[in-house]
């Protein structure tokens, strides 16, 4: 069987199979709304797309560039001011998966979009800051991350943490008072990591077809845990290739 | 009362240096051609507040006229890095920016305590976060009945909010629709309040999702069709993706920058340089 | 998800004796066909939650269900006074009403509060009044950046909210206009929500000043045409203000209200006891 | 002269009048409704009416009974969510007149609307409650009180204070953090009192045609201060009282 798909498709496709069984979804511009909609066409038809500018039940045809495309109100069941959406539907509790990417995280699935350090006396490299993100991953009942392995993004200590995934262990998401249950799956273009029940440390829990675990640990910053049989996720069907290629399509086409 | 006005005059009238100033639009209704007046008159030594500085504060921070950053988002959705922010936090071109950075929600909860005026808003945020630790806006405080520990942020109170809207009436009243954001907050909030509308019609029809602000929390409209472009007015135009996309190249050079600005803002039409 | 339901099943399985029950609507959309359902259900010992009790609360609190009342302001509007509950709060008839006392925006507050999960909401309020000393939801808290005192209130998280609206489809998603109060607050607080509304429509297209409950935030909806009667339902109904002005002869006598009970309520066709 | 007015169209009339260069008046139903519609037919056809029931801007063209008759949302410039209605415009500061009614009033225009005792062992008399008053009156610009002159209603010490006036004398407010300035005017159909610069005591400064300051003594339930020239109000023109009428005429039909 040759290989017809890419590594981000894979990551792609697994992370829309993360949302099978899911009534909302607060989701992220980039690769978490790729995500999301590839959910709605293919494990997840009746997936409720949540937006931080305000579109709930949003049906966008195309992939939307940012998270404030025309298409995302015209299309959504409701639309509601950016304070009502933080206070009443995200902090209020409703949203089952809250979808998030990342620049960096660290083993226990907290994440950096802030700034990262370029070493003594020099300026830090600066991201784009945090967004919605400490609130996203704090309210909604769990979180998902996707993001692609590298040891850049994969780093044993964060220089800032934006959002708290798991802090330093167990407890500790209590202890802080974040309500939901934090980040369950990190979904890379190499595997699937899910935080150690016992830990909640990140450990592979899965292989993308044709990765080994030493591609992971040569992509990890850190010595990463792996499952003592780590599975392998199903290639994608034809039908998840063929969404999701129709789904990037025309945005492509209008660059 | 909002007196219908040029753009330059409201502008050189409502903003002035030093002033805080909040353009709000998320994603949509973005208030690009009162960026670009403020770059012609030079405004300068501004405290610029934003949830998503986008693009439009990418131009003024390059224009120099930012001497701080209120924000919780600073990218060009979808594309990457705001170039201009990055150089000026990174390396002070072409001056340092200093930043007052939150999150969304602590952002729109600024914004709505500043509408509402209080002092301050309660939510659950930034818990375990290192963001408090980079600002003094953040703090904590205990509930009265339950003992919870919670974040307080403090309210926003810009000198002027602009945003742009779809139209208005000729009495001033403006009306707006679609994704509407933090507009209302960030207008209400607001000392002075400047509008930029695609067109003055008639009577104000009511229109599903539509808000309206009413003339006497408004102090000037300025009719400009078009002037949210490259962003967006629902109903008038649809977002330019491909200049969001070309901006990447435009920004990441400051020569290159420069000649954009002076070719597209500084030399434009209508330009007075004060 | 919403399911469809006669407004009997939907009652009898979302409301129970002892609940926490909100049954809102400034003026318009009161869900009185609900509340007779109540009454014919028997279900008692409620916690009665309304900024103002209305004629429908008055209804309920002289039916006997009642325990206690969390409320702001308890007059039947532009009439007078509200006799049931005047006489359960002076006489304790049919039984005394505990009462936690409130004004509008605090108990406005009080459901943003429960909408948002946090235990509290702060406001500039109850200054120098003596609502404070007669009720244990109000308290203060100081802002932590400025030093002010503010009023606190608790959060409200009914176990029930009961609203009308006008329309649903067949999915249950609830659309509604006009005048809509704290009812997206109330519904958005509570633990279980019933909506009734005027129809269902195959599909809810949209309308100026309409605002949508997606189907996931509500339990059940009761097609019950008219169910807001005395009130009204803009686009559907007008206030029966001459209801609300035979109320306070109805009311006025215990006699001549158990008589109008009895024959506009109980003994009204698909009353089933139990 | 024949006079062909009531004591209640002279309130009225007087309360109207009141509002007269104010820019938005925040309107309690009952009298202070009657005076804000008859405002906006005479002396102020700019005025911009705001009820709680969340219309702003509203042009009814005959009285509501209640503060949440369609007609309000029907004729508004904007219709708000309640919680939106007193935390930004009200709390925020943007009324300039808040109108209100009341049970009682002490001499520094305190309200009750809660409660009024029946002496030692007697259940109290049970009144509406508070309502919007208490931040309406804390939160406006300046504040019009109306209510018919009697010693029930006009007593020397509250049963329970629902709403502030001036507290106990001047510079109560200040200490309470209230920012308007409020009451300026208790409007009768005696007359108008007025609190005393220096005291903040109510005093009475004008007496409507054919009124006495016996009469006005006779009412008021504590020793009340007269101003050492008390004015008379204009007479009602015909103006004034066809348009008050004509604003009564069609609720009255309905009844």
């Amino acid at each position: 069987m040759s290989q017809d798909w890419t590594p981000d498709e894979l990551m792609e496709v697994n992370a829309a199979r993360a949302l099978a069984g899911a009534r909302t979804c607060f989701v992220g511009i980039g690769l978490p709304s790729t995500a999301a909609n590839l959910a709605r066409r293919t494990v997840n038809p009746g997936l409720t797309l949540i937006y931080e500018s305000g579109a709930i039940g949003a049906r966008p045809a195309a992939l939307p560039l940012s998270i404030g495309d025309g298409e995302l109100a015209d299309t959504a069941d409701a639309v509601v001011p950016v304070p009502e959406m933080f206070n009443y539907w995200l902090q209020g509790g409703r949203i089952d998966v809250g979808f998030l990417g990342a620049a960096q995280v660290d083993r226990f699935a907290n994440v950096n979009t802030t700034a990262v350090s370029r070493g003594q006396g020099r300026p830090e490299i600066r991201l784009p800051g945090a967004g919605g993100a400490p609130e996203i991953a704090a309210g909604c009942g769990r979180v998902l991350l996707v993001l692609r392995h590298s040891r850049r993004g994969f780093v044993p200590r964060l220089d800032f943490v934006t959002t708290v995934g798991h802090g330093t262990g167990p407890g500790d998401r209590a202890a802080l008072g974040l309500p939901g249950r934090g980040p369950v799956a990190v979904i890379t273009d190499l595997g699937v990591l899910t935080p150690d029940p016992g830990t909640a440390e990140l450990t592979l829990a899965a292989l993308h077809p044709g990765v080994t675990v030493d591609d992971v640990r040569a992509a990890t910053g850190w010595d990463v845990r792996i499952a003592r049989h780590p599975s392998f996720t199903e290639p994608p069907t034809g039908a998840e290739l063929a969404a999701l290629r129709a789904l990037k399509s025309p945005r492509e086409e209008a660059t | 009362m909002a007196d219908i006005r040029s753009l330059h005059d409201a502008v050189a009238d409502l903003i002035h240096d030093g002033d805080t100033v909040a353009m709000e639009g998320f994603t949509h209704l973005i208030p690009f051609a009162a960026a670009h007046e403020l770059i012609r008159q030079g405004t300068t030594d501004l405290t610029l507040v934003r949830m998503t500085p986008d693009v439009v504060y990418d131009q003024l921070i390059g224009a120099g006229l930012a001497a701080r950053l209120v924000f919780s988002w600073g990218g060009n959705p979808g594309v990457g890095s705001l170039h201009r922010f990055r150089d000026a936090v990174e390396n002070g071109w072409p001056r340092p920016l200093e930043l007052d950075e939150h999150s969304h929600a602590g952002m729109a909860n600024r914004y709505v305590a500043g509408a509402s005026g209080l002092p301050f808003a309660v939510l659950r945020g930034y818990l375990g976060s290192d963001i408090p630790r980079r600002t003094d806006t953040v703090a904590t405080v205990v509930c009265p009945f339950t003992g919870a520990e919670l974040a307080a942020v403090a309210a926003l109170n810009p000198d002027v909010t602009v945003i742009h809207a779809q139209r208005a009436d000729p009495a001033g009243n403006v009306q707006l629709w679609g994704l509407t954001g933090v507009q209302k907050e960030a207008v209400l909030a607001a000392r002075r309040v400047l509008v930029t509308v695609e067109e003055v019609v008639p009577a104000l029809d009511p229109r599903p999702g539509a808000l309206t602000l009413p003339t006497w929390t408004v102090d000037a409209v300025a009719v400009v069709p078009g002037g949210a472009h490259p962003s967006y007015a629902a109903g008038y135009s649809t977002r330019d993706n491909a200049f969001y996309r070309a901006w990447d190249a435009i920004s990441r050079d400051r020569e290159a920058f420069t000649a954009w600005l002076d070719s597209q803002v500084r030399r434009r039409e209508g330009a007075t340089p004060r």
